[in-house]
């Protein structure tokens, strides 16, 4: 049993018009890992993403996750089956305030709404928002809501997390917290996939990587490997980097 | 000073966000603000932007009052600001967010001149000229709003987070591309949380702790005081 | 019936097709291109056609020289909403578009109270434009000239708004106000200035639809109503966004109340209209060419 | 008393609220002849206010509907508890009539219905409601009777067409004219329902035209009727004949717009101006209604001032502001028709409250101005027939 | 977690404040129950019937507008089949009103669900103009239909008053307090599901789809039920207007002013509050019963001038409704 993987995409391709965001983009996520997804702008991250949390169908390819094939479940199905996702691009329910977004999330393991908002409670303060609870979520700074996608994610209990750059806009002394959350994240058994560009934050972090480049899988290894592949320095990480 | 800003303070319902801030930007400098989560940075910008009313203080641009200006006066006037949250027409393409960027020049035949520059930093935005901008990927999209911003041939180019989500190969031509921008003659005032990246880049820098400046200075000593080493970086 | 007179039918059918994309025209620039609910356009009608009937009973002029007149004011009074009120409704955050509906459908109630108070309630007719009673008989089909004229002053401002929005920048501002009226600001756009205009040229093409009405049709304080459905329906089958869809749609309604005739009550001919509404969104959610 | 109040419920805004407006200006020319003294063969005229009430005088308050049954009710409710209203006259929408009657009736109050024509409303056994005009059936049947008669000079009359609006009116004026028709011999060749306030009634027409009908019988209002005859102009349809339900076709704004196009039309009428040269009275009534209105009284305006009369006289009778001595004051009363201005043989209400007495007239159009030409008793001339012969 | 530091959490925090509004509903309604006892007028009464009705609709449509954001201008549909369900029951059958109301509540729910499973792809004005177009095709319907009585409408006969015929002559505080009782009901229904997952559900729809469904939460499951509960309430209160009115027709129930004024009170009130809809029945109905009697017999129009006027003025100076006037925590 613990010998499958969490998640295995095979052979996804998405196309927009003439626009192949994914290629034939294959990958399997080992349970418990962190996975670092990167790749230059707009190579089809959050595209997969999207693929995999269910937001569109695909065009080809096949998606399993935890022994089920989902690949054409909706997008709430799947979050039942433990996939929760954030968005690259912070979404909140504005007219909620901050703790009622994670009550949402909440509610899909607890039918209870008091059970549900003192679960949401206990995650906004895991990832450090508790003092905002009762704020209204329209008022949130970018990086809060960031931290709000989180906790609302986390609110669903899932088993596979998809973190869509919410690092973005820390400070590295706060950057180095999310870290932490993340890493704690992980040590309650939730499987990790992160996209994230600024790599003094994610090579530390994950265990493993895989990069896309033009929708395709460029180069996977681990963070070391990664680094040092003259493909990746030359598609992405640029030349700064060949001294990391 | 090409822009000054005095004694400035804003606030949304009771939170005061900004509070007594004065800031100075020499015609030709690049200008750090940086500052932890928070600290009130965004809201200094959206200040001198007009996209937030300030509660208390002067702007002052060019030497002309503008706190009391609408926003789009205040563009008229050659300030671009690149929000952090970019505020691109989702539904335009490319090119005609771009377009707009060059709005105050629609009458002049010049208008599109300032495309080759931005063509030029990002190639990606010239393959992907039909494209809506809400279908771009994130990166993409700062890349457009830094182009739109461009396109308005500003005299103070104010940047939020322009990094932000941006691939480390293009960080390093962004800061490059804001040195050029800033030798082509255009003041630059920066938010960044890359502080040492800015810093190199950087004349003068700002540091804002809880809506007040804590600490202001040539963007050397700012990059090695030790305080902000500690606090900022954790060093 | 006989061959030709369905042919008469679907003919003026087509004919009633341009009206309604006429009426259409000014909100499909308001509602669909800028997205602000205009629950006052059967009412703006009813002004431009009083408008209309008030400069004819003064000046005794054809009211198709008056035409730019009642363009002109139209156009001011359009302006002067936007200003005057749908700035205002603008302002909410949740839910601005359901202030806007119930301001303008305050507004709408005003000008009808208003109109009854300043023209009273009775019914006035335009008896005195040379079109007036003319019509071209097409191999037995009958084509009114009013109605005819109505119909070449539609394709004209349809040509008119298409190349207003696709061509010029005023075009682009509009929808770039429409998406993010406050982001509009950094790139220098005054968004009052922009959407004024369009409330102007949305209005002014009322004022247009108006003159043309009050050629052929009676003029009273409601009669603004009985129009102001189908060019909802009219712009929203065409889709929102799309001033082709608007003109396009406008002739399916005109030909399909009619074609409805052959085969229901007439009673019931708007019964057409709304199963196709129904039907084109259900297959297409944005309307026949919407990009909304 | 030195006053009595009668409410007087009206649409004053809507569709219809030049009908409210014109009502107003009827009542109040009927209220002049009660409260002051005129040399006048009609009830109550040659006295100063109503005589057995030491001269009371007649106050009208009037009440807006909107054409709204509900609203009716209420203004209704309003007009008895606050304003205490001795009697409410009505309503001009046949579904106000309904709910403003039931309320009279709970309140045990007169309800004088002027011009609501639906033959329905007398019919639910309410002892507090009055109709001294006709309704639709009688209508229809004189039009029809009209019709035979013409068959029997030897026109040809064969084929008729209904065309009437969806609304009360026009169901109950056409299911009337659909069963005439049949019982009387008479094709009904096109039975064409519209939509009121209809934007365009260009396939309506065609309809009609396809149908070719000796007789067309619109039942419609003035919007309609006006896109009406202006349709059948732009369709080069000249119908044979047009006999119409009033409605529209007694409003001056029709014959304003399109009146050319009506000559030879016949309308069905409770009221026939022209026989003002045989009674004085009508023709100083309509003076003083034009010098309200601007207009000439007609089907609608002449019934809503003798309504008021009507009522007048019975609150006259029974010497008392108490509903139920009005109520059998208004049950007893008799009022023999040369001493109103309608062309009617008399008023006396049956057990339904429902006056049979009051034939209606047909006049038709010619040159300019209508001119009674049925029943023969009444009338001044014979009918043109076929109306464009 | 310390049971003391249970009780001073949040949550009981957020429980108090929402026990509180019952606490607050409790004296509103009884006052309003016991105002028939002090209030006399009948037009008042009538007035204050009519409010309590607004309210209650509007109630329910901001079940389905204000919380779950589906803006629906056609309730006059459910309204209409509320109406003509308990009238043809009773004037046919014989079967009291009371179970029309529950006949036509069941019909509209299901109607309502029909009208869902086509429209609710549909986004924005889409949606809007969709409801409409329904509403009035049910409209035509009933207004050529020969079982609905057609344009003529169906009277109720004057006879057989007291609470199984839902008629009672002169008296007035019956029907203020069926339609209070209407209210509470449509009131304590959006109060519990304030605080239920539905309500949570639907709230997260309107505000955004897309993250909504990342949640898991049944997007469509979210808007159908809404549309239900929303449909049967207006229905039951199309049922007490035909009662109370004594007569209907198609035009004075089912036509779009009304689709329109279900809305109005909830907007004006505050969209998507619990007392926001009463607010806004509170100043609207009176405002709209005043000036029409008071001002509306002169036929010169200007009653309307002030009540467009009035709307105007409050929907621009409150956009966010009146209840925006109080401090938040109070809301
Ligand atoms: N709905 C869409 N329609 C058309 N093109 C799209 C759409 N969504 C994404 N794209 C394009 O697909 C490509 C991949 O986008 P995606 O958002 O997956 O990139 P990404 O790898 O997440 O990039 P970034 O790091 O900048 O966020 C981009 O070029 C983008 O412009
Ligand atoms: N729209 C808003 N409504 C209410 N409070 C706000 C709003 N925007 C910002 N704030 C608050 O104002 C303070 C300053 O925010 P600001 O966005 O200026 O910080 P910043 O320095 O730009 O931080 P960051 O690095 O996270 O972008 C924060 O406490 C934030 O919560
Ligand atoms: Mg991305
Ligand atoms: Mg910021």
């Amino acid at each position: 049993m613990t010998e499958t993987p969490l998640l295995e995409v095979s052979n996804v391709t998405k196309r927009f018009g003439g626009l192949t965001a994914n290629a034939d983009v294959s990958l399997t996520v080992a349970r418990g890992e962190i996975l670092g997804l990167i790749g230059p702008n707009g190579a089809g991250k959050s595209t997969l993403f999207n693929a995999i949390a269910g937001a569109f169908p695909i065009d080809a390819g096949s998606i399993r996750f935890d022994g089920h094939d989902i690949t054409s479940l909706p997008c709430p199905a799947r979050c039942a089956l433990g996939i929760a996702r954030t968005f690259q691009v912070p979404r909140s329910f504005d007219s909620m305030s901050v703790v009622e977004n994670v009550l949402v999330g909440a509610l899909t393991r607890r039918p209870k709404t008091r059970a549900a908002r003192h679960a949401a409670h206990e995650v906004l303060d895991f990832v450090g928002l508790g003092s905002r609870a009762e704020a209204s979520a329209g008022e949130l700074t970018p990086p809060e809501k960031r931290r709000l996608e989180m906790a609302r994610a986390l609110a669903t209990e899932p088993k596979l997390m998809l973190l869509d750059e919410v690092m973005t806009g820390l400070t590295p002394s706060e950057a180095r917290e999310g870290v932490e959350l993340i890493r704690r994240v992980r040590d309650q058994g939730i499987t990790v996939i992160m996209v994230e560009h600024v790599m003094e934050i994610v090579m530390p972090l994950i265990d493993r990587a895989v990069v896309l480049e033009l929708g395709r899988v460029l180069a996977e290894g681990t963070p070391k490997e990664i680094v040092a592949d003259p493909r990746v320095i030359a598609a992405y990480l640029g030349d700064r980097h060949r001294a990391a | 000073m090409l822009l000054e800003v005095d004694h400035l303070t804003t606030a949304y319902g009771g939170l005061v966000a900004v509070a007594d801030v004065s800031i100075g930007v020499a015609e030709g400098e690049i200008v750090v603000v940086a500052g932890a989560n928070g600290a009130g940075k965004s809201t200094l910008l959206k200040s001198i932007s007009g996209l937030e009313r300030p509660r208390g203080g002067t702007i002052t641009f060019a030497g002309e009052r503008i706190d009391r200006l609408a926003g789009h006066l205040i563009t008229s006037r050659g300030l671009a600001y690149v929000p952090e949250n970019k505020r691109l027409f989702p539904r335009l393409t490319v090119r005609d967010n771009l377009r707009l960027g060059s709005w105050l020049h629609r009458r002049e035949p010049d208008r599109e001149a300032p495309l080759e520059t931005v063509f030029r930093l990002f190639p990606r935005l010239a393959e992907r000229l039909d494209q809506r901008a809400a279908t771009l990927s994130g990166g993409e999209q700062q890349m457009l709003a830094i182009g739109r911003a461009l396109m308005s041939r500003p005299r103070l180019l104010m940047l939020d987070e322009p990094s932000q989500g941006i691939m480390p190969k293009l960080v390093d031509e962004i800061f490059a591309a804001v040195k050029v921008i800033r030798d082509s003659g255009v003041t630059v005032l920066l938010v960044e949380q890359r502080l040492m990246e800015s810093l190199e880049i950087a004349d003068r820098a700002y540091v804002l702790q809880t809506g007040r400046v804590v600490l202001d200075g040539p963007a050397r000593q700012i990059m090695d005081d030790p305080e902000v080493r500690r606090v900022y970086l954790g060093m | 019936m006989t061959a030709q007179g369905i042919f008469q039918v679907l003919a003026s059918g087509l004919l009633m097709g341009l009206i309604y994309a006429l009426i259409a025209v000014g909100l499909s620039l308001i509602f669909g291109l800028m997205d602000v609910v205009n629950f006052a356009h059967g009412e703006m009608l009813m002004l431009a056609m009083y408008a209309a009937f008030g400069l004819w009973a003064i000046s005794g002029i054809d009211p198709v020289l008056l035409m730019p007149l009642v363009v002109a004011a139209m156009a001011i009074f359009g302006a002067l909403v936007y200003l005057g009120i749908v700035r205002y409704a603008m302002r909410a955050k949740s839910n601005a578009g359901m202030v806007q509906i119930f301001a303008t459908f305050g507004l709408a109630v005003l000008i009808q109270g208003l109109a009854q108070f300043l023209f009273s309630p009775d019914y006035r007719s335009i008896n005195g434009s040379f079109l007036a009673g003319k019509t071209v008989n097409l191999l037995g089909v009958f084509l009114p000239a009013p109605q005819v004229f109505g119909g070449v002053v539609s394709l004209a401002a349809f040509a008119g708004l298409w190349l207003l929005m696709t061509r010029t920048d005023f075009g682009k501002a509009l929808e770039a106000t429409r998406e993010d009226q406050g982001a509009v600001a950094l790139v220098g756009i005054d968004r009052n200035k922009i959407f004024a205009l369009g409330w102007a040229l949305g209005a002014g093409l009322v004022g247009l639809a108006g003159a043309v009405m009050a050629i052929f049709y009676y003029v009273h304080p409601q009669v603004g109503s009985g129009f102001a459905l189908v060019a909802y329906v009219t712009v929203a089958l065409g889709g929102f966004g799309s001033v082709f869809g608007a003109l396009a749609a406008g002739l399916i309604v005109g030909l399909v109340e009619a074609a409805t005739t052959l085969v229901l009550p007439s009673a019931m001919k708007s019964m057409g209209v709304y199963v196709l509404y129904l039907g084109v969104v259900f297959f297409r959610p944005s309307g026949l060419f919407g990009r909304l | 008393a030195d006053e009595v109040v009668i409410g007087a419920i009206y649409p004053m805004s809507g569709a219809n609220a030049q009908i409210g407006v014109d009502a107003r200006h009827a009542l109040e020319t009927a209220a002049e002849i009660v409260n002051g003294v005129h040399d006048l063969d009609l009830p109550t005229a040659r006295t100063a206010g109503l005589p057995k009430l030491g001269g009371a005088k007649i106050r009208l308050i009037f009440a807006d509907h909107q054409g709204d049954p509900q609203k009716g009710r209420a203004e209704a409710e309003r007009l008895i508890t606050q304003e205490k209203v001795t009697a409410i006259v009505g309503a001009f929408h046949s579904s106000v009539s309904a709910t403003v009657s039931a309320t009279c009736e709970r309140y045990a109050l007169p309800y004088v219905a002027a011009d609501s024509s639906s033959p329905s409303l007398h019919r639910r056994g309410l002892k507090f409601f009055f109709r001294p005009a006709a309704h639709d059936e009688m209508f229809s049947a004189a039009m029809f009777d009209f019709l035979d008669e013409q068959k029997k000079a030897g026109k040809k009359i064969e084929t008729v067409a209904l065309f009437f609006e969806d609304t009360i009116f026009g169901t109950d004026s056409s299911n009337v004219q659909r069963k005439l028709a049949g019982e009387r011999g008479y094709k009904v060749v096109a039975d064409v329902k519209y939509r009121a306030n209809s934007p365009s009634l260009t396939s309506e027409v065609q309809q009609l035209k396809s149908a070719d009908a000796d007789v067309v019988m619109p039942s419609s209002y003035t919007t309609d009727a006006l896109l009406l005859v202006k349709t059948m102009g732009e369709l080069g349809y000249k119908p044979k004949n047009m006999m119409a339900q009033a409605a529209g076709f007694s409003e001056k704004a029709v014959f304003d717009a399109v009146g050319d196009r009506l000559e030879g039309l016949v309308s069905r009428a409770s009221f026939a101006l022209d026989l003002a040269a045989k009674r004085k009275s009508i023709a100083v009534v309509n003076d003083m209604f034009k010098a309200r209105a601007a207009r000439d009284l007609n089907d609608n305006t002449s019934r809503q001032f003798n309504a008021l009369l009507v009522l007048a006289d019975a609150i006259d009778r029974a010497g008392s502001l108490d509903g139920a001595k009005i109520r059998d004051a208004l049950a007893a009363t008799d009022i023999p028709g040369e001493q109103t201005i309608m062309p009617w043989r008399a008023i006396r209400f049956g057990a339904d409250g429902q006056n049979e007495l009051c034939d209606p007239v047909l006049i038709q159009y010619l040159g300019g101005k209508f001119v009674t030409v049925y029943p023969t008793g009444v009338a001044l001339q014979a009918a043109k027939w076929p109306m464009n012969g | 977690m310390s049971l003391t530091s249970f009780l001073a959490s949040p949550p009981s925090r957020f429980a108090a404040r929402h026990r509180r509004q019952l606490h607050l509903a409790v004296p509103v309604v009884a006052a309003l129950a016991a105002l028939p006892f002090a209030l006399h007028d009948v037009y008042l009464l009538n007035v204050l019937i009519l409010t309590l009705l607004y309210a209650a609709m509007a109630q329910s449509w901001n079940i389905l507008g204000g919380y779950c954001g589906q803006i629906s201008l056609g309730h006059a549909l459910y309204f209409g089949i509320g109406a003509y369900a308990t009238t043809l029951l009773w004037v046919n059958h014989g079967i009291t009103p009371w179970g029309g109301m529950v006949v036509g509540a069941a019909l509209s729910a299901v109607t309502a669900l029909a009208v869902g499973r086509l429209c609710f792809r549909l986004k924005g004005h889409y949606f809007s103009i969709a409801t409409i177009v329904i509403a009035e095709i049910g409209l035509l319907i009933v207004h050529n239909a020969e079982f609905t009585g057609g344009a003529l409408g169906v009277q109720w006969p004057i006879a057989g008053d007291g609470w199984w015929s839902l008629q009672f002559g002169r008296a007035k505080a019956p029907y203020v307090w069926v339609a209070l009782g209407l209210f509470a009901a449509t009131w304590l229904v959006t109060w519990v599901i304030e605080d239920s997952p539905w309500g949570y559900w639907w709230r997260a729809v309107k505000d955004d789809v897309q993250a909504a469904e990342s949640l898991g939460v049944e997007v469509f499951a979210s808007k159908m039920s809404a549309a239900a509960v929303s449909a049967a309430f207006t229905a039951v209160g199309g049922g007490f207007y035909a009662a109370y009115v004594a007569y209907i027709d198609p035009e004075s129930v089912m036509t779009f002013r009304f689709s329109l004024l279900f809305a109005l009170p909830a907007v004006l009130g505050g969209i998507g509050t619990l007392w926001g809809p009463l607010v806004g029945a509170l100043v609207l109905v009176p405002l709209t019963e005043i000036t029409r009697s008071y001002m509306g017999g002169s036929g010169s129009g200007l009653d309307l001038v002030i009540y467009g006027g009035l709307i105007m003025v409050v929907a621009l100076a409150r956009p966010e409704g009146l209840l925006s006037l109080l401090p938040r925590r109070s809301r």
